[in-house]
């Protein structure tokens, strides 16, 4: 394999050490270089002192999934040394301090070796505690700006970008960069067989994360009212949402506000709080993680029971109960699907990546409104917070909010009554009204049975009668979710089916089983409910492997009950241990099973 | 306080007010409560109150949680959105209601187990945001619709259907209000229309939280002092025979008595409240000397009733978050969405 | 048919007006005739004034499903007269009040009227408004005596029994009766063709609702901490419970109790609690239903994520949301067996009448504490609030708790290490210590990641040694659920299956398609994981119909999802109107299918 | 007040106590919070005032919610059982856990965030059966964990990482629990160990709900009183510069001052709080003065700490439900099953 521009390295760390910044600086380079980079931030639950890695992986060919093998390793956490150093690929090289003795957990025969004095060189020319730990973290990747031959000019301008209007930083952290970038040139052959070499394939890309990307969404499809309450990894998207909108929708003049954002006390509190500004007529929505939908629960059956919209963020982490919150799963697919205690069944969609984060967010509030009912976005704790490369995203000015039906005080003037729950136009959603619009607009909203005309209700007739209309409701959104992407002959015996963030890795398996001669056809779905080309996927392939990263196949089980094709007829490929899953692990699974076949 | 005048006496159930509504105007469907349950007295003083007040029944949203008190919503201004939600959990939907417009007159009527029990932590931090809306606890002691279990409000020592005392301290709401920095807190009675109507009025123009506590007598299950004669009464005679499943009709309980005087009031029970109503040169101004004053008639075994507590000058949860006067369910798209071009001028911080 | 001891009828009365004496002494003296008897209490989520009926329905042959089909109807409640008569089948009788005049809503042709004159009777001979509304209640059961052929001597012991130290309240009971009896006697052609007849049926049986048996069932177990917050129909669990302890677990001397029940604030402490009690030691317990699950989700996944024991009944009510919560239904089966975010999965069981619930209460928490897991034991509103004829419930003398695998002071003091997960025996169960009883025995129970010893770990394998073990675990569990209820040749084409209290429509249903030559195998499924019979049913049948009382057919999900059967080869029969199933529906809906099929 | 003495001073390390441990056998794992957290310096003082009393550690239940605070009982006592559970949730724990067996010494810790929040419902239900539990509140003013928002007990107007003001009263957990009946209250700083010492001890030994809330400075997110100027130094100098990843480390404050007297202690981020302790002669047998002197101090600007109030002679929940001296656990099968003679006996009412 060409070496060139197809690498991966892994900075180890300890946490609150500052070395976030060293890490986005050399991501961020490297993008300038026109060279597609990835970054997975794997952070402890902690503030400081527990280990902390970044790992970077570059490909010309764009790949942009995880990769587990690592061609450097920049050790700089003893704690996790002899985890380190085996984790390097044979041939590879291990970077460390120098400054200290060479660890013996560091000897491995089958590695090079790359030792700079970080400490040493940043304790002889800078002063304090403080910017002499800073500085080590620029220092090493100034060292790796040499090594992997990263521009130093990028560099330098991207210091000038952040640091412009503080020279005094813009020196220390400039001369950080050089110590490093010295040493190592002096010192080793530069660069090394693993290296950078410029493209132009960023041009029209962007870095972001699809926290921020998904808070965008918000902003843009006019949503006003956030409530949350922080849990890893969601919080970084409120606080996206915030940023975005005092830059966007605060009149300075008058000093008043064009959104409100609401920390509420807990989960509860923040979907009942979206379930009321919903209510009320406002685009309102909450991000979480699974602990936080499960707590939602209940409120969550009366959105659907009593039909109002709410748009709800699942930023899974890994489960069950509180898991491993820095750790990415897609482990609540079930849950949140059939949310809540009684019959119910929940629009969700699933993001790949950031850039669908930004899309789904918007198409979110449209289903909800249209729908009258909670529609869930799910990403992941790989999608919602690690930077993706990801092409710019579009936006069509002509897009207006799909507010469902909701009359005007002008129909409800003239209509003869207003009854919530009757299905007028037989297409299972009946109109709704907001408070304060008219008094023949009035309801009752309830979460108690209820029958077609809002009215209270214990009898069985007019009971069946409205949760069956739901029903029919909520399984038509299968023609206006996202329609699955599709790739392949379409008559392959083969198929690759999957969901949200495993989208890279399986492009990137689907390339290399066909290197092999393996054809595959593949579809990823966008949406639930599942739309009639998911079955007819399904039926037309002879195996379809059904990947995904929980334990217990829980896509593969929303496709068996909600498609009835059996569960023999897909082979499940999982991978749950907390990493963004990785093209390794789908061909691995699907190699196990074809062996198993054969 | 100068708006909480005595209500005008003697209204024929017709007459109109301000905006040439009737008294009727501002009901809703008939009660399905029992004969004499002390939330229909509420209702009725709430019609009355936004009668009084002139107020467009459709343009207020009334909400609740889950429990005969919960119920209650529906029997009032049938021309206004209401909404009874899931059990304690109405501080919330309000608060984002309130987010979203800001325009509504909101008022969330709920019971002492929808409050103090599993809706504990939201109605304190609803409190907490000062969150616009006039919050009726139907505060009869006990869960009514589950039939008879001690709510949080139960007094210690207070006697079950099942003859077993209450071992546990009583949650005052007001006092809670009060340490929580509340900015209106009322206490009344159901069967005191003429201290309760102008209680609601001032609760509904007050802006931010404004809290009040009505004691409001379960004829079913009520066992407000633990009086232990009248409940072995009744479990002796009524109980036992009828297998609990009848309700005796009875008359709701009223009262009037002037301000300042303390009024002892039998329960249906046969127990007594001793109900004190603040003087008229009572200052609600002082929310330490308000505690002070609850706590002391309290173990005087008194329950004091009136406006104990009004600030004026907080900022309720819209003016926290700066919001302005155009709600935000108004507000145009255009002045929501940065547009394509912003969207492209963003992008370039993330290369 | 022969009407003699088959047929059924209905009692139209308003809530709160003491009627529910009446009807069951009316139950209590058919039972005590020998003949068995059935009754369903339908009720309104009201305290006062909203209609209620009581249901009876009388079967010489030992049939005790609901039957929609009334023969009589005592329509005492003005606001439902319309939609009662209607109710009665054509030949029938109806009932009423005589007092007033005839309302016109009660007339129709082809059944006979009954007029009797229960107002007048009793404020001609009883003062007081509450005695006057009382004995008029008493009055009807006593003409029903009369028409229906009832044993008054029955009827005066039931009522000794009773009111024996009260002869007041004596006296003024039979003097209702009587008045009833004997208008009825010299006014109408006593008995009418429908009436009873005695018999030896009832003598090994005992007439018990669901909640009841329940509680018994954890008194029997041992169980001493019962933690809840009321919620219908739950409730009566929790005060059955509190009237056995009092009686059972009290020290009148020393006035202690060897019980504690705690009334929780809701029902996220409640499950708390449990789950404290549990960990501490206790077995203990909480009753709730549908909008009480979801709140627990959270902490579900924590008990199931750090393997705690907790026994939890959902008595089942109609949802979604607070649906109509005096209406029965099974529609939490899938938010039991997967409750809470992230991969779960949870052992449940399924009675069938207040006879398993009891026996399942035990058995519950046998298998909580050898699986140190939540247990769930699904019943229902119909069963768990109605009155059923079930054999005597059977007490094994010798039976010990099974703690499962907890170690002794002794067993730490010996051991070289104790280590919390670390499955020693291959079973995928690991012992467990508790609190206080050895400095050894102690480890740090938590939800978030953790390895094998106990220890915190953010390790990928670590962490899927762990949750694989899990997964194991619970599944093994199938082998020791109760066993599915087989009836049927075992060669049939066609196969019924269906869970808990489905099951006595079900027999009838069997029985009537037999009359009509259908053939059918019967299974009832009572415990997940399902074992491998319930495949094997599944697999072995050209046609299984599945019969569940909810709208999503969520039985069928189950068996989809964990047996890996196709959907296709299950035909859903479904009926949630919140009644108990009938055989009625059971019938109509297998009919249904097999024209569709025809 | 007999058994808050003033703790011994000057052991060494490995000094027995009375059953022959030393300190080491109380500690737990080696601490993961930020060198410097409050947290860690509560963790001291609990390891100190459990081997004072010397109890030996197995006998000891710890329990928490989830949070930085909630980390520490794995901290501590290695030999007891400990459980980390869900956020907000650990009230509900140890209520079930000490109903099961009361023979065992419970400790709970938890945040700001985890009681005063999410968990606030609980925590007053807590309170309120008076659970035979110490509660220590490690009391930051922020969310640790998920770093740095405001918590329920911010300060109204003290400033945000990104230098927002919290626009909300803060919730004072001391006056809440006096408000709700608690039997032990008490407030102390984390760095003042000659003072929490006692408390804690004093709480390990109060029959009932032991309420401490503890002062504890979040080195990384800490803004307790707002002090625009430092945090305004802060996010100038640090923040930005490095994406906010870099928790510089800082060492615990301790401070440690007499009886009666005020002292101004300086936090990481440069602000102030002035803590006021108990005089001597303060009486905390008076709930209603507690009260008040805690409300004129902070209207002083003064956080008061010490023992606040203690209530020696009420029924912890184990009395209250009339539990007997040995622990429901310990109770053999036999005493608690009827037998099968009883249940055909009882089944004869079934008929
Ligand atoms: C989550 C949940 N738990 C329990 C219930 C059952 N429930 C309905 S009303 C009620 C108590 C109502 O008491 P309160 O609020 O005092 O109202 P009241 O009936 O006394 O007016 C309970 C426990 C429920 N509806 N939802
Ligand atoms: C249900 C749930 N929601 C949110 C979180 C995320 N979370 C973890 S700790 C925490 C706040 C902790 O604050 P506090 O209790 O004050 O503890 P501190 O870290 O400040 O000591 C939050 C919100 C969670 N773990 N669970
Ligand atoms: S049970 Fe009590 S609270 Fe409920 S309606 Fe009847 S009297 Fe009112
Ligand atoms: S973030 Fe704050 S509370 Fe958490 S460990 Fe660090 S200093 Fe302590
Ligand atoms: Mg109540
Ligand atoms: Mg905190």
């Amino acid at each position: 394999m060409n070496r060139v521009n197809e690498f991966a390295f892994k900075i180890a760390t300890a946490n609150g050490s500052g070395s976030a910044s060293a890490n986005s600086l050399i991501m961020q380079a490297i993008f300038r270089m026109g060279v597609p980079v990835t970054g997975k931030n794997v952070f402890p639950s902690n503030i400081q002192g527990l280990p902390t890695w970044y790992e970077i992986r570059v490909s010309g060919k764009g790949y942009t999934a995880r990769t587990p093998q690592f061609d450097l390793m920049v050790a700089l956490n003893p704690a996790t040394y002899e985890k380190d150093v085996k984790e390097v690929q044979p041939g590879g090289w291990l970077l460390h301090d120098s400054t200290w003795p060479l660890d013996e957990r560091l000897h491995r025969s089958d590695i090079t070796l790359i030792g700079i004095p970080l400490a040493q060189m940043c304790n002889d020319h800078f002063s304090g505690v403080r910017e002499r730990i800073l500085m080590k973290n620029i220092a090493y990747a100034g060292a790796l700006s040499a090594l992997l031959g990263i521009d130093a000019d990028i560099i330098r301008t991207l210091l000038k970008e952040k640091y412009g209007r503080k020279p005094a930083l813009m020196d220390s952290n400039q001369k950080a960069v050089d110590l490093g970038f010295t040493y190592a040139m002096s010192n080793f052959p530069c660069p090394l067989p693993i290296h950078l070499a410029p493209l132009d394939k960023t041009k029209d890309a962007i870095l972001i994360d699809g926290n921020t990307a998904a808070a965008l969404g918000c902003v843009y499809a006019g949503a006003t009212v956030g409530a949350w309450y922080p849990i890893t990894p969601s919080t970084s998207m409120m606080e996206a949402f915030k940023r975005f909108c005092l830059k966007y929708r605060r009149d300075t003049e008058s000093g008043t506000n064009r959104f409100a954002i609401l920390q509420a006390e807990d989960e509860l509190s923040a979907i009942g709080m979206v379930i009321g500004a919903n209510w009320a007529g406002a685009r309102s929505f909450t991000p979480t993680s699974g602990p936080g939908i499960s707590l939602m629960n209940e409120f969550l059956g009366l959105a659907y029971y009593a039909e109002i919209p709410a748009v709800v963020f699942d930023v899974q982490r890994t489960g069950p109960s509180t898991g491993m919150p820095t750790r990415t799963q897609q482990c609540d697919l079930m849950m949140c699907a059939y949310a809540s205690h009684g019959d119910t069944k929940h629009i969700c969609l699933y993001p790949s990546d950031p850039r669908e984060a930004f899309e789904f967010a918007v198409k979110a509030f449209d289903l909800a409104e249209r729908y009258q009912t909670p529609v869930f976005v799910l990403t992941d704790l790989d999608i919602g917070m690690n930077d993706w490369m990801v092409p710019m995203l579009q936006w069509d000015d002509s897009y207006r909010p799909d507010r469902g039906k909701v009359l005007t005080a002008e129909q409800l003037a003239e209509a003869k009554a207003f009854y919530r729950y009757l299905d007028v136009d037989g297409d299972g959603i009946a109109a709704r009204s907001l408070p304060g619009t008219h008094p023949k607009g009035a309801y009752f909203a309830r979460g108690s049975g209820h029958n077609k005309f809002g009215g209270y209700t214990e009898d069985a007739e007019e009971y069946t009668e409205v949760v069956d209309r739901i029903a029919r409701k909520v399984n038509g959104a299968r023609r206006a979710v996202p329609a699955p992407v599709t790739q392949g002959p379409g008559n392959a015996r083969l198929g690759i089916l999957t969901v949200g963030g495993c989208h890279a890795a399986c492009m990137e398996a689907v390339d290399q089983l066909a290197a092999e001669g393996i054809v595959v056809d593949y579809m990823r779905v966008r949406g639930f409910p599942f739309g009639e080309e998911v079955t007819a996927f399904l039926e037309k392939h002879e195996t379809v492997f059904v990947v995904e990263q929980n334990r217990d196949g829980q896509l593969r089980s929303l496709l068996t009950l909600e498609t009835g094709v059996p569960v023999a007829r897909m082979e499940s490929v999982r991978y749950y241990g907390g990493y963004p899953m990785s093209a390794h692990h789908v061909i691995a699974g699907i190699r196990a099973r074809l062996e198993k076949v054969a | 306080m100068t708006y909480i005048a005595k209500p005008r006496v003697h209204h024929p159930a017709l007459q109109k007010n301000e905006i040439g509504l009737t008294r009727r105007d501002y009901e809703g469907t008939v009660t399905t409560l029992c004969a004499g349950c002390g939330h229909d007295s509420i209702t009725a003083a709430i019609i009355h109150a936004f009668w009084e007040l002139s107020i467009p029944p459709h343009t207020v949203a009334k909400l609740s949680g889950i429990g005969c008190s919960s119920k209650t919503p529906a029997y009032f201004l049938k021309e206004a959105h209401g909404f009874n939600s899931v059990h304690g959990r109405m501080p919330s939907l309000v608060t984002g209601a309130n987010a979203a417009n800001g325009a509504i007159t909101y008022i969330g009527v709920s019971g002492d187990g929808d409050s103090l029990s599993i809706g504990l932590g939201q109605l304190c931090h609803a409190i907490r945001r000062n969150v616009n809306v006039l919050y009726v606890l139907e505060n009869n002691g006990v869960y009514g619709l589950t039939k008879g279990q001690f709510s949080a409000s139960a007094d210690p020592g207070s006697l079950s259907k099942r003859g077993e005392p209450n071992t546990m301290e009583a949650i005052d709401g007001c006092l809670m209000a009060l340490t929580l920095g509340a900015t209106f807190v009322a206490r009344s009675f159901s069967g005191d229309k003429a201290q309760l109507v102008p209680l609601l009025k001032a609760g509904l123009k007050h802006k931010g939280f404004a809290f009040i506590d009505v004691i409001s007598p379960c004829v079913t299950f009520n066992d407000h002092e633990g009086s232990t004669k009248s409940y072995a009464y009744t479990r002796e005679n009524t109980v036992e025979v009828v297998q609990a499943d009848f309700i005796a009709p009875a008359k709701a309980i009223t009262t009037e008595y002037d301000p300042g005087a303390v009024r002892e009031v039998t329960m249906h029970d046969g127990s007594t409240v001793r109900l004190r109503k603040v003087a008229d040169d009572y200052d609600p101004a002082d929310r330490d000397r308000a505690y002070h004053y609850i706590r002391k008639k309290h173990a005087e075994g008194e329950v004091v009733t009136g406006l104990l507590y009004i600030s004026t000058d907080s900022k309720d949860m819209q003016a926290q978050n700066s919001l302005g006067a155009t709600p935000l369910v108004q507000l145009p798209y255009e002045q929501l969405c940065p547009g394509s071009a912003e969207l492209a001028k963003l992008q370039q911080q993330f290369r």
